[in-house]
């Protein structure tokens, strides 16, 4: 179904919802706590099916973490990108949505990799590509004199 | 008795696509016309590569050892991987103004991923693309290159 | 010391005589062997770098491209600068490999080659040993190399070795079956095992056209059987450079490398001449019944110059197999073994025996 | 001496016998490890391990102008460079809103496929040396050099050509360029039935990759495993049917889809997309309209502050380009969903029970590029 009678439906879902402008696919921001359920109602509900995860990576606002989901349906092709808040800057932790979707358990494992941020109740919480010791690259704040060249 | 049949048509079957693999590679085995190899050291005479190959960033000079550098830097500001530094100096022109003149264009060939945004955003077009591609050298300090020879002016009609 | 291109038996016997009456017997018997030794030792090298060079243009022609062709006229040399490489290379020591399997098991292959060599003959009387169970003990030493090949695997310590050897262990004794019975068919058709009779009993036409359809079968069902006995081809699973990097001979390095390597290229060697002497005549010339004009013009080629053209052509059919098929997993290398090829060879050489029974055949 | 042990974290039970396939090994296609822990021949356990190609591409996006990026995603999937590239110029056209020439979508169209073509000629070659047939690499290389001298004419470089740039080409393509592609493709029509008698038809070959690895639907859009791996399954994943770009909407194309999800699925489906990748290129070759090769940019392209998404159907699956742009002329956040990453990781749910073997066919029939998982 198009953007707008996919917005009624997401409307009647959740109450607390901010809905950001997008040009191309319905945009919604949940509240961390209800991110879990929410995602396993996109999925579970008939008339949706959100049932392809396309991508979850995480954005660094320097004061707060943004969790992006892209989700499509291969039934009724229409796209959503699901985003959360994790306002606890410090140490950022998450639901993990490897439950609903088996792909999410390794854009997960990436995003602590690269971010920090960690998933509670993931299958496999360990780093992807680097160190252990290495830090978290794509922070905002990491420096690293030897490898970044500041231009 | 069924079995036995499918049994032999199965070797049957297989041994003739065994065959039809085995007939192509025979053709290729008697048709020394198709080897493609290229005798590179010997043919270097005659191999000519693609007028557009991107062998090497050059600075074409012409034949009174004349080039269009400006020196304004904007080929250092677009390289994305740092290869092209500008040093420039002042000059004064007969006319007793001071004029910024390129001194050393210096191209880091060991770092350049021949992206071409170097080539292509230069305003006076000074920056092509060289088709030589014996580049190995044994010391690395050899690829850092000064694009502009000594002794080399500006061309007068450049901005 | 009549030396007859066409009979070598003349020459051998003056040679012995000569010996015996200028030494004793004991001595005489001494340097015969050492004489037959280093002939072989010769033959062995030589053979195996050209059979090496052969291999990679044949390859390289197959593909497209051509092959070795700086070191040497036209790459000849080719082999003889990679020897010369492989023995100038360090032999790498293997931390807690089991140092005496290790170092021996090169040499037992090497050995195993050689004993087979000894059997196979090149021409008329040119021959080392020719017992009268020639066949029987070609199979038997053949299967030796593989001894060699499960110390070498067991030895080297690493797991991609062990792997790489248990898996031609259990390929060289499943195959064993049908070499020796392929070969079988053959002297069920001729009525001896000794290889030189066997060569005899072709002087009116060689076995192939002879048996027409069970003896294709039984050259057939020869050809792939050996091809696995070899390692080579289709079924090279021991030495899979895309599975196990390099299988059983991973550890070994400089000229035990070299020797595991020559070793697989004479024993190619061994199977097709094998294979020439028993389905296509040895040296015996091309002959259509007996007596007539085209026999005589035939007879003018020396018979070494037939072994050699009949191996050559079989070597060309083996490198060709190599380079054109896939290889084979373990388990469906072994069902086409116990399930396709045993059956065949049975129900094979079942019809021969009751050709030859009823006497229908040539 | 005193024997170190090496601490080697092995995830399984301890008896296990496990052995390490990479990272240097001849049939990982890059720097990739399994650790797989057998029982005699047949895999209990894979365990992918990669990130010894991690350059951090996204980190360094941060730091480029957009027409530099283009230099950094050539050298994520090296072998769909070019569709890499048109990716990030797509995501940034949209952005700005701007109208791209006529010619421009219709030369980035044939030169994906070309691309597409090309990656799937490579991935045969090394498909049949996986599966030990040598002379195959040969060939299918020898048919991939005429496509490679398409692109060294055109942009001088033959894997990794940063021909794209936002707002158009870099140049336009050579005056021999239709020509040069009308060769190819009667060369190779001739050529691709050889590919199905050395391999397709061989019964080895068969016995070797049908029934091996199958992939089911549900698993294949769980796992997100797009591209011909995914279709093999009869998941319907094309983004150039989903979601159109560049002329896509203009030529008709079907999207091959099979059920059977083995290997064989997977290598028949790549083999008729090649045929139908022909097919476009010869609807595009002949009628590129005239016009200039690039739209009218500023000299630095700022992107308006807010996020952009653009999915493209590269050789090997689904790539998706997210940017976050917070007005000036970098990225503030750059994320390539790359179709490898996703592919990867199947395999550990495909290869129980098989052989060693067939870990190395799967591996192959998934045609991974390691450089476009670690980024």
């Amino acid at each position: 179904m198009d953007n707008s009678t996919l917005r009624q439906r997401l409307e009647e879902l959740t109450v607390n919802a901010v809905y950001p402008v997008n040009k191309q696919y319905t945009e919604i921001i949940i509240p961390a706590e209800s991110y879990h359920e929410f995602c396993s109602l996109l999925k579970n509900s008939q008339d949706m099916l959100f049932d392809y995860l396309i991508s979850l990576t995480a954005v660094d606002w320097k004061d707060h973490f943004m969790i992006v989901c892209h989700i499509t349906s291969t039934i009724h092709r229409h796209t959503i990108i699901v985003k959360t808040q994790l306002s606890d800057y410090g140490d950022p932790v998450a639901d993990t949505v490897s439950d609903i979707w088996r792909t999410a358990e390794f854009h997960e494992r990436e995003v602590f990799d690269l971010f920090g941020i960690r998933f509670r109740h993931h299958p496999d919480m360990r780093r992807l590509f680097l160190e252990d010791d290495f830090g978290f690259p794509l922070r905002k704040d990491f420096t690293d004199e030897s490898r970044m060249i500041v231009k | 008795m069924r079995s036995v049949i499918n049994y032999i048509k199965e070797i049957l079957g297989g041994l003739r696509t065994l065959w039809a693999g085995m007939r192509i590679t025979g053709k290729y085995f008697v048709r020394p016309g198709e080897i493609v190899t290229q005798k590179y050291p010997e043919n270097r005479n005659e191999l000519t590569m693609f007028d557009r190959f991107k062998g090497e960033v050059i600075m074409p000079h012409d034949e009174n050892n004349q080039h269009r550098c400006t020196g304004c830097g904007i080929c250092q500001m677009n390289c994305p991987n740092g290869s092209i530094e500008i040093i420039t100096r002042k000059e004064m022109t007969p006319e007793g103004k001071e004029v910024r003149v390129i001194d050393k264009h210096v191209y880091h060939l060991g770092m350049c991923t021949f992206c071409g945004l170097c080539v292509k955003t230069c305003p006076s077009d000074a920056l092509a693309f060289g088709q030589d591609f014996e580049k190995a050298v044994f010391d690395p300090s050899k690829l850092t290159k000064i694009l502009n020879q000594p002794g080399s002016t500006i061309k007068k009609d450049v901005k | 010391m009549a030396f007859n291109i066409y009979d070598f038996t003349e020459f051998t016997r003056s040679i012995d005589t000569g010996l015996k009456n200028s030494m004793s017997s004991g001595w005489a018997m001494f340097v015969e062997y050492a004489i037959i030794g280093v002939i072989f030792l010769l033959v062995y090298a030589v053979l195996g770098l050209f059979l090496v060079y052969a291999e990679r243009r044949v390859c390289a022609f197959i593909q497209n491209r051509l092959g070795p062709n700086r070191v040497g006229p036209g790459g000849i040399l080719q082999t003889v600068a990679d020897l010369i490489k492989l023995l100038m290379k360090e032999l790498i020591p293997i931390r807690n490999a089991d140092k005496l399997l290790f170092n021996i098991a090169p040499f037992i292959v090497i050995i195993a080659s050689f004993m087979a060599i000894a059997a196979i003959p090149f021409a008329k009387g040119l021959h080392a040993i020719d017992f009268n169970i020639g066949v029987f003990y070609v199979i038997a030493v053949s299967s030796l190399g593989v001894v060699g090949i499960l110390l070498a695997g067991w030895s080297s310590n690493s797991k991609y070795s062990l792997i790489g050897s248990m898996r031609s262990g259990a390929q060289i004794i499943s195959y064993e079956l049908s070499v020796g019975l392929s070969l079988l068919t053959i002297v069920v058709f001729s009525g001896t095992m000794q290889l030189s009779g066997i060569i005899e009993s072709q002087a009116n036409g060689w076995w192939i056209f002879k048996g027409h359809i069970p003896a294709a079968v039984a050259f057939l069902v020869f050809l792939i059987a050996s091809t696995a006995e070899t390692n080579r081809g289709p079924f090279d699973l021991a030495e899979a450079e895309s599975e196990l990097t390099a299988g059983f001979h991973t550890e070994y390095s400089g000229i035990r490398f070299a020797f595991f390597f020559l070793a697989e290229y004479m024993n190619m060697f061994i199977v097709a001449s094998i294979a020439a002497t028993v389905f296509l005549g040895g040296w015996m010339p091309l002959h259509f019944g007996t007596g007539n004009a085209f026999n005589h013009v035939m007879d003018y080629i020396p018979p070494l110059v037939w072994f050699a053209g009949k191996t050559a052509f079989v070597v060309l059919i083996m490198m060709w197999f190599k380079w054109t098929f896939p290889r084979l997993r373990i388990d469906q290398l072994l069902t086409l073994e116990w399930k396709y090829l045993l059956p065949v060879n049975l129900v094979n050489i079942v019809i021969v025996a009751f050709l030859v029974l009823m006497g229908w055949h040539f | 001496m005193q024997e170190e042990i090496v601490k080697n974290v092995i995830l399984g039970e301890e008896d296990d016998y496990v052995i390490n396939m990479g990272p240097q090994h001849p049939s990982t296609h890059g720097v990739l490890r399994f650790e797989v822990s057998l029982q005699g021949e047949t895999i209990k356990k894979v365990i992918p391990y990669c990130g010894y190609i991690h350059r951090g591409i996204e980190k360094m996006c941060e730091r480029d102008t957009y027409p530099q990026i283009i230099h950094l995603t050539d050298r994520m999937d090296y072998l769909s460079a070019h569709i890499n590239n048109e990716a990030v110029c797509l995501c940034v056209e949209k952005a700005l809103e701007i109208e791209i020439p006529e010619r421009v979508s219709y030369i980035r169209t044939i030169l994906d496929e070309l691309n597409r073509i090309a990656s799937h000629q490579l991935w045969w070659c090394a498909m049949g040396m996986d599966m030990g047939a040598l002379t195959t690499f040969f060939y299918g290389l020898r048919d991939r050099e005429k496509i490679l001298d398409i692109f060294e004419e055109s942009f001088g470089s033959r894997l990794l050509h940063s021909f794209n740039t936002p707002g158009g080409l870099m140049h336009d393509v050579h005056p021999g360029f239709q020509k040069r592609i009308k060769e190819f493709i009667s060369y190779f029509r001739r050529k691709l039935p050889e590919y199905d008698q050395l391999l397709t038809d061989n019964v080895i070959f068969k016995e070797r990759s049908v029934g091996i690895g199958v992939l089911s639907r549900e698993d294949a859009i769980q796992y997100g495993v797009t591209g011909p791996s995914g279709r093999a399954s009869s998941f319907s994943c094309d983004v150039r049917k989903i979601e159109p770009y560049g002329v896509y909407d203009r030529v008709n194309f079907n999207e091959i889809l099979r059920t059977e999800g083995d290997t064989m699925a997977r290598y028949k489906v790549r083999i008729s997309e090649m045929e139908e990748s022909m097919k476009i290129l010869e609807q595009l070759v002949d009628n590129i309209p005239a016009g200039d090769f690039t739209a009218k940019m500023k000299a630095v392209i700022r992107l308006p502050a807010g996020e952009f998404f653009q999915r493209v159907e590269t050789a090997r699956g689904e790539l998706g380009v997210y940017i976050v742009s917070d007005g000036n002329k970098t990225p503030y956040r750059i994320k390539f969903r790359s179709p490898n990453f996703s592919n990867l990781f199947i395999i550990s749910k495909l290869a129980i029970g098989f052989k060693i073997a067939d870990l190395v066919a799967i591996s192959g029939s998934l045609d991974l590029v390691i450089p476009d998982i670690d980024r």
